[in-house]
């Protein structure tokens, strides 16, 4: 609000506009009203109910018994006075104006002799002008809580991660998802039948290759591990055809009874 | 095992990381639900004295506990930044006020309250804002949307929850027997607009009457 | 005037409240530029003494200082986050899972099973978390690398050895019978590592490769 030369607030507490800089502290009685201010003045009110309220405020009237008569002639000469600004008129205004004559109306025929409240043609307008009144009273409550963003920031301070990188976890379920999928897939021609057995073998595939990582020869006995039982030796024996028969590795003997040597398959290191 | 110290260090530590509410069933998380959560409010409560005295506080809300800074503090903050929040206008607060007192609420019923037409931007205000959705519809004609106050509008105005929202101005109560009443019990003076009335203003009472018809 | 505690408390707020690092001089906007930055470097480096035994650091960064959480608060932040790990995506699976049971195995190899290329990223992925390396090379035409498993792999997978993995003759059983029934547990919980944390086996598997025919 601070840029604005003209800042009005009819419903406020002590001063009722600042025009200028310089607060007015009350509308003058009638409709006198600095005519730049009068735009900006109108144009504050929410509603013809916000009209209508500040109205009875500013006669201090009361508002269960509102002399409609004397409210509807001010009420009209505010609306002629926005249309004849050429403020753009809500049609509400219009509306109202109309139910305040009618009501008026009403207030003149002769009444009967009992008059029960709920007769009382101002019933429905008293019973929106309060309601109105109270929410609009609320509003400002609500807008005097202290408000994230407006009044205060949530704190949320940098959340230090760098050191540890998050790596993705895999289970065994995975894998075996996975493979199971692979297989679904009618695109295997040849059904992958694993087995503990062929795991094994695989397994030491892999053992004895790492073995010759090196490079050069190693005698066939050192690649077997008898301390770890006769199955063991079978598979590593199996492990060790495998590789010979998929060609990953070279098997040597340089005559009969003399040792055997292994090695990774000629071209797969020396090309 | 964690000493009180320690679990007061990791709870500070997890709220301050935290930009929104984390609820204490979440905070047992952290201590994979091996301390209870009476444990766990009783050390909040004591963080919560820990910070009295700092421009940061501990605030329980509709969603959880969080840190923020205290209003008192924001004209430092703002000189830091200079850009600063818009107020919301009228329109949009008393749309607001409508819907956080007597949702769940129509657009029709906001226009019926306020007497004028409800923009669809200031619906859209407050629901890019997070502070109102749509619950439902009524069933009358066109099915309207039922608008009411999210957990996000509790946590941003610091409460916990419509219970704690001010309560309504009882207009009508200082004027009883002055008057015979209307449809509304004996209403009395409403604030003039200069200056408040003696006393009538002062302490609003809790709301206690039934919605008027 | 404020005290130097004073000063203190408005420079804790500011940086508790920042997003990012804040240097020097925007902090001295706090003030209106009425404290030196002498004075704000001094006791900024007080803060972060009062800080030293928090969860919670003051850090100074080439940009400005900071508070952060201390990286050994980390793992207790990760228990509340229910933010889920990463996961590898479907091809990253299948090609550590032909590994794992076809090894050693070429990048050939795997390819054939898959009927789709293989990206080298896929492999990097598995190098990288040294779950896979080369053991040899097949002596064809373009000598390929031969992947295994490393050890890593079966400490990684709380495993003593490969045998350990579910045996799968079964399956090329009920492939006998066509694939009908295989489709269930592929789909499970497979999701592409850069995609957000769905619910876990709900959403719709999603092949980050291209599409098999």
């Amino acid at each position: 609000m601070s840029g604005d030369v003209v800042t009005l607030r009819p419903e406020g507490a002590q001063r009722i506009a600042l025009v200028r800089g310089e607060p007015v502290m009350e509308i003058p009685a009638d409709l006198y009203i600095p005519p730049d201010a009068l735009e900006v003045f109108l144009e504050t009110f929410q509603g013809p109910l916000d009209l209508l309220l500040y109205l009875i405020r500013k006669a201090n009237i009361d508002i269960l018994d509102i002399p409609m008569a004397r409210v509807t002639e001010q009420y009209l000469a505010y609306v002629e006075a926005m249309r004849h600004r050429n403020l753009e008129l809500a049609a509400e205004y219009l509306v109202m104006a109309a139910m305040l004559m009618e009501i008026k109306s009403r207030l003149l025929l002769p009444r009967p002799k009992h008059v029960t409240e709920e007769e009382d043609p101002r019933a429905e307008l008293v019973r929106r002008l309060l309601e109105y009144e109270r929410m609009k009273l609320a509003a400002q409550k609500l807008d005097a809580l202290p408000q994230r963003g407006r009044d205060f920031a949530a704190i949320g301070v940098w959340i230090e991660q760098t050191m540890v990188e998050r790596l993705p976890d895999v289970n065994v379920r995975d894998l075996e998802n996975a493979w199971r999928h692979l297989l679904s897939l009618a695109r295997v021609r040849q059904h992958h039948k694993v087995t503990r057995e062929e795991l094994s073998v695989r397994e030491h595939m892999t053992g004895i290759l790492r073995n010759l990582a090196e490079g050069g020869f190693r005698e066939f006995n050192e690649l077997f591990e008898p301390w770890r039982g006769v199955s063991v030796l079978v598979i590593t024996f199996l492990a060790l055809l495998e590789l010979v028969r998929e060609r990953l590795v070279e098997v040597t003997q340089a005559e009969p009874y003399t040792p055997i040597y292994v090695k990774l398959a000629q071209h797969a290191e020396s090309e | 095992m964690l000493n009180p110290n320690e679990v007061k260090t990791i709870l500070e530590t997890a709220l301050l990381a935290a930009q929104d509410p984390v609820p204490i069933a979440q905070l047992r998380k952290l201590f994979d639900d091996e301390i209870g959560a009476d444990t766990v409010r009783r050390l909040l409560d004591e963080l919560r004295s820990d910070w009295s005295e700092r421009g940061v506080q501990l605030v329980n809300l509709a969603t959880g506990w969080r840190f923020q800074t205290r209003p008192e503090f924001q004209h430092y903050m703002e000189r830091m930044s200079p850009e600063k929040a818009p107020r919301y206008s009228r329109a949009v607060l008393e749309t607001l006020a409508i819907i956080a007192y007597r949702q769940p609420a129509t657009r029709g019923d906001i226009e019926e309250i306020r007497g004028v037409t409800v923009s669809p931007n200031i619906i859209k205000t407050l629901e890019s804002r997070n502070w109102i959705d749509v619950v439902g519809h009524r069933d009358t004609p066109g099915r309207p949307a039922l608008y009411a106050t999210t957990k996000t509008f509790l946590d941003d105005l610091g409460l916990r929850s419509l219970e704690e929202l001010p309560p309504l101005e009882e207009i009508s109560k200082s004027l009883e027997g002055t008057q015979a009443p209307l449809a509304e019990p004996a209403a009395g003076p409403i604030e003039p607009a200069a200056g408040p009335p003696a006393g009538a203003g002062e302490g609003p009472e809790v709301e206690t009457e039934p919605q008027q018809a």
